[in-house]
């Protein structure tokens, strides 16, 4: 067991969790919430295959510069999904999104 | 025994720690509780990079302990101001 | 398994029940508040996991920001409830009432 | 262990319990006010403590100049958001108490 294993088992249960949730959860806020933890995952098993990669008790650079990149365009799509929903909460008053079939 | 052990072993109590005070988040009445719950968070996080830092021999962590409880009282001054209690807050925020 | 790896596993724990616990919540004032939590536990693992720069990212983005973003959208959403809404109402309600 | 590392295990030990200290009173206190009331006291001596215990290990001024300030710090978010919520609990209708006394 070892720490590699532990954190990738820990990002794929993390991933699976969040995955089930943005299916069946119909609140936006709740969400936007699976979609960053989603994204969180993602970024935990890729710093974990960088650590299983290291040599020489230093990483490799490249799974971080680009986790580096992707935490801050999550936050901005964060921030974009969250004025989004604010917005349609304020215009119709709801906060899940219809069927599609014109009924609202 | 080393002193180093002693610093992840302690670090250990604390992450315990905090999965004791995440029970008033689940149970609390009130909303301040939950935000107190977090802020506490933020303390015993701070200590336990601290004692990683030490303990894993890796002195760019205090940098990261620095951030931690530099951002500690955002979220609650977005709560203060934001999210308060319907009565209250119907109109403007703020006195 | 050394003594260090203790740590490591009760961190992974607690990191998967809490999702669980953000993305089961009720509240959806508990959720963003326990998702708060969830990004400094998440810095805590990238820096276990030798990235202490992700972890500086991490923990002033992914919890300061996100976290302060999150609560300004909660209390917008569902903290002006209208007068027919009950407080500490789950957030299922909301659409029954909102057209009429 | 050298004398100082001793110095450095038990004042870090008596952090440590009063950390679990702030626990048990977030855990056991009736009402919000009292919450704070432990967590801001002790929380913030524990963390003092565990910084008073890695002080005595540090290796130059600069470090020990930076885990000061880091508790500096972590007294005044304390303060400043001790005080905010308790402001915010008095001015909403949140249950003071739930037996009055």
């Amino acid at each position: 067991m070892s720490l590699f294993l532990i954190y990738a088992l820990a990002a794929v249960g993390l991933f699976a969790i969040c995955l089930h949730a943005i299916i069946t959860r119909s609140h936006l806020l709740r969400k936007i919430l699976a979609l960053n933890m989603m994204g969180s995952s993602v970024f935990l098993l890729l710093i974990a295959i960088a650590y299983r990669n290291s040599v020489e008790e230093t990483a490799d650079p490249v799974p971080h510069a680009m986790v580096l990149t992707g935490i801050v365009v999550a936050v901005s799509a964060t921030a974009f999904a969250l004025a989004l929903a604010r917005r349609y909460h304020a215009e119709t008053g709801e906060t899940e999104l219809s069927d599609g079939d014109g009924s609202t | 025994m080393s002193i180093e052990t002693l610093y992840v072993a302690v670090a250990i109590f604390l992450l315990l720690n905090v999965l004791g005070g995440l029970i008033r988040i689940l149970i609390g009445p009130a909303r301040g509780d939950r935000m107190l719950a977090a802020q506490l968070f933020g303390t015993t996080g701070v200590a336990i990079i601290l004692l990683l830092a030490e303990g894993l021999d890796r002195p760019a962590l205090r940098d990261i302990a620095l951030v931690v409880v530099l951002l500690a009282v955002i979220n609650t001054v977005v709560f203060v101001r934001f999210t308060g209690p319907p009565e209250d807050r119907a109109g403007e925020t703020g006195p | 398994m050394t003594f260090e790896m203790l740590f490591d596993v009760i961190l992974a724990l607690m990191l998967v029940w809490l999702c669980w616990r953000v993305l089961a919540a009720p509240d959806l004032f508990k959720a963003v508040v326990l998702f708060i939590v969830y990004g400094l536990l998440i810095a805590l693992a990238f820096v276990r996991l030798q990235a202490p720069d992700i972890g500086l990212a991490e923990a002033s983005i992914g919890a300061g920001l996100t976290g302060a973003l999150m609560l300004d959208a909660v209390g917008q959403m569902t903290g002006r409830r209208m007068p027919w809404q009950r407080k500490d109402e789950p957030d299922r309600k909301e659409a029954d009432h909102g057209q009429s | 262990m050298s004398v100082l590392d001793i110095l450095t295990a038990i004042l870090v030990i008596i952090g440590a319990a009063f950390f679990l200290a702030g626990t048990i009173g977030l855990l056991r206190f009736p009402d919000l006010h009292s919450r704070i009331h432990a967590l801001t006291k002790a929380d913030n001596l524990g963390l003092g403590f565990i910084a008073l215990g890695l002080l005595i290990q540090a290796d130059s001024i600069a470090v020990a100049l930076k885990i000061v300030l880091v508790w500096f710090l972590a007294l005044a978010a304390a303060a400043t958001s001790g005080y905010l919520i308790a402001n915010h609990a008095m001015e909403s209708n949140t249950p003071e108490r739930s037996d009055d006394v």
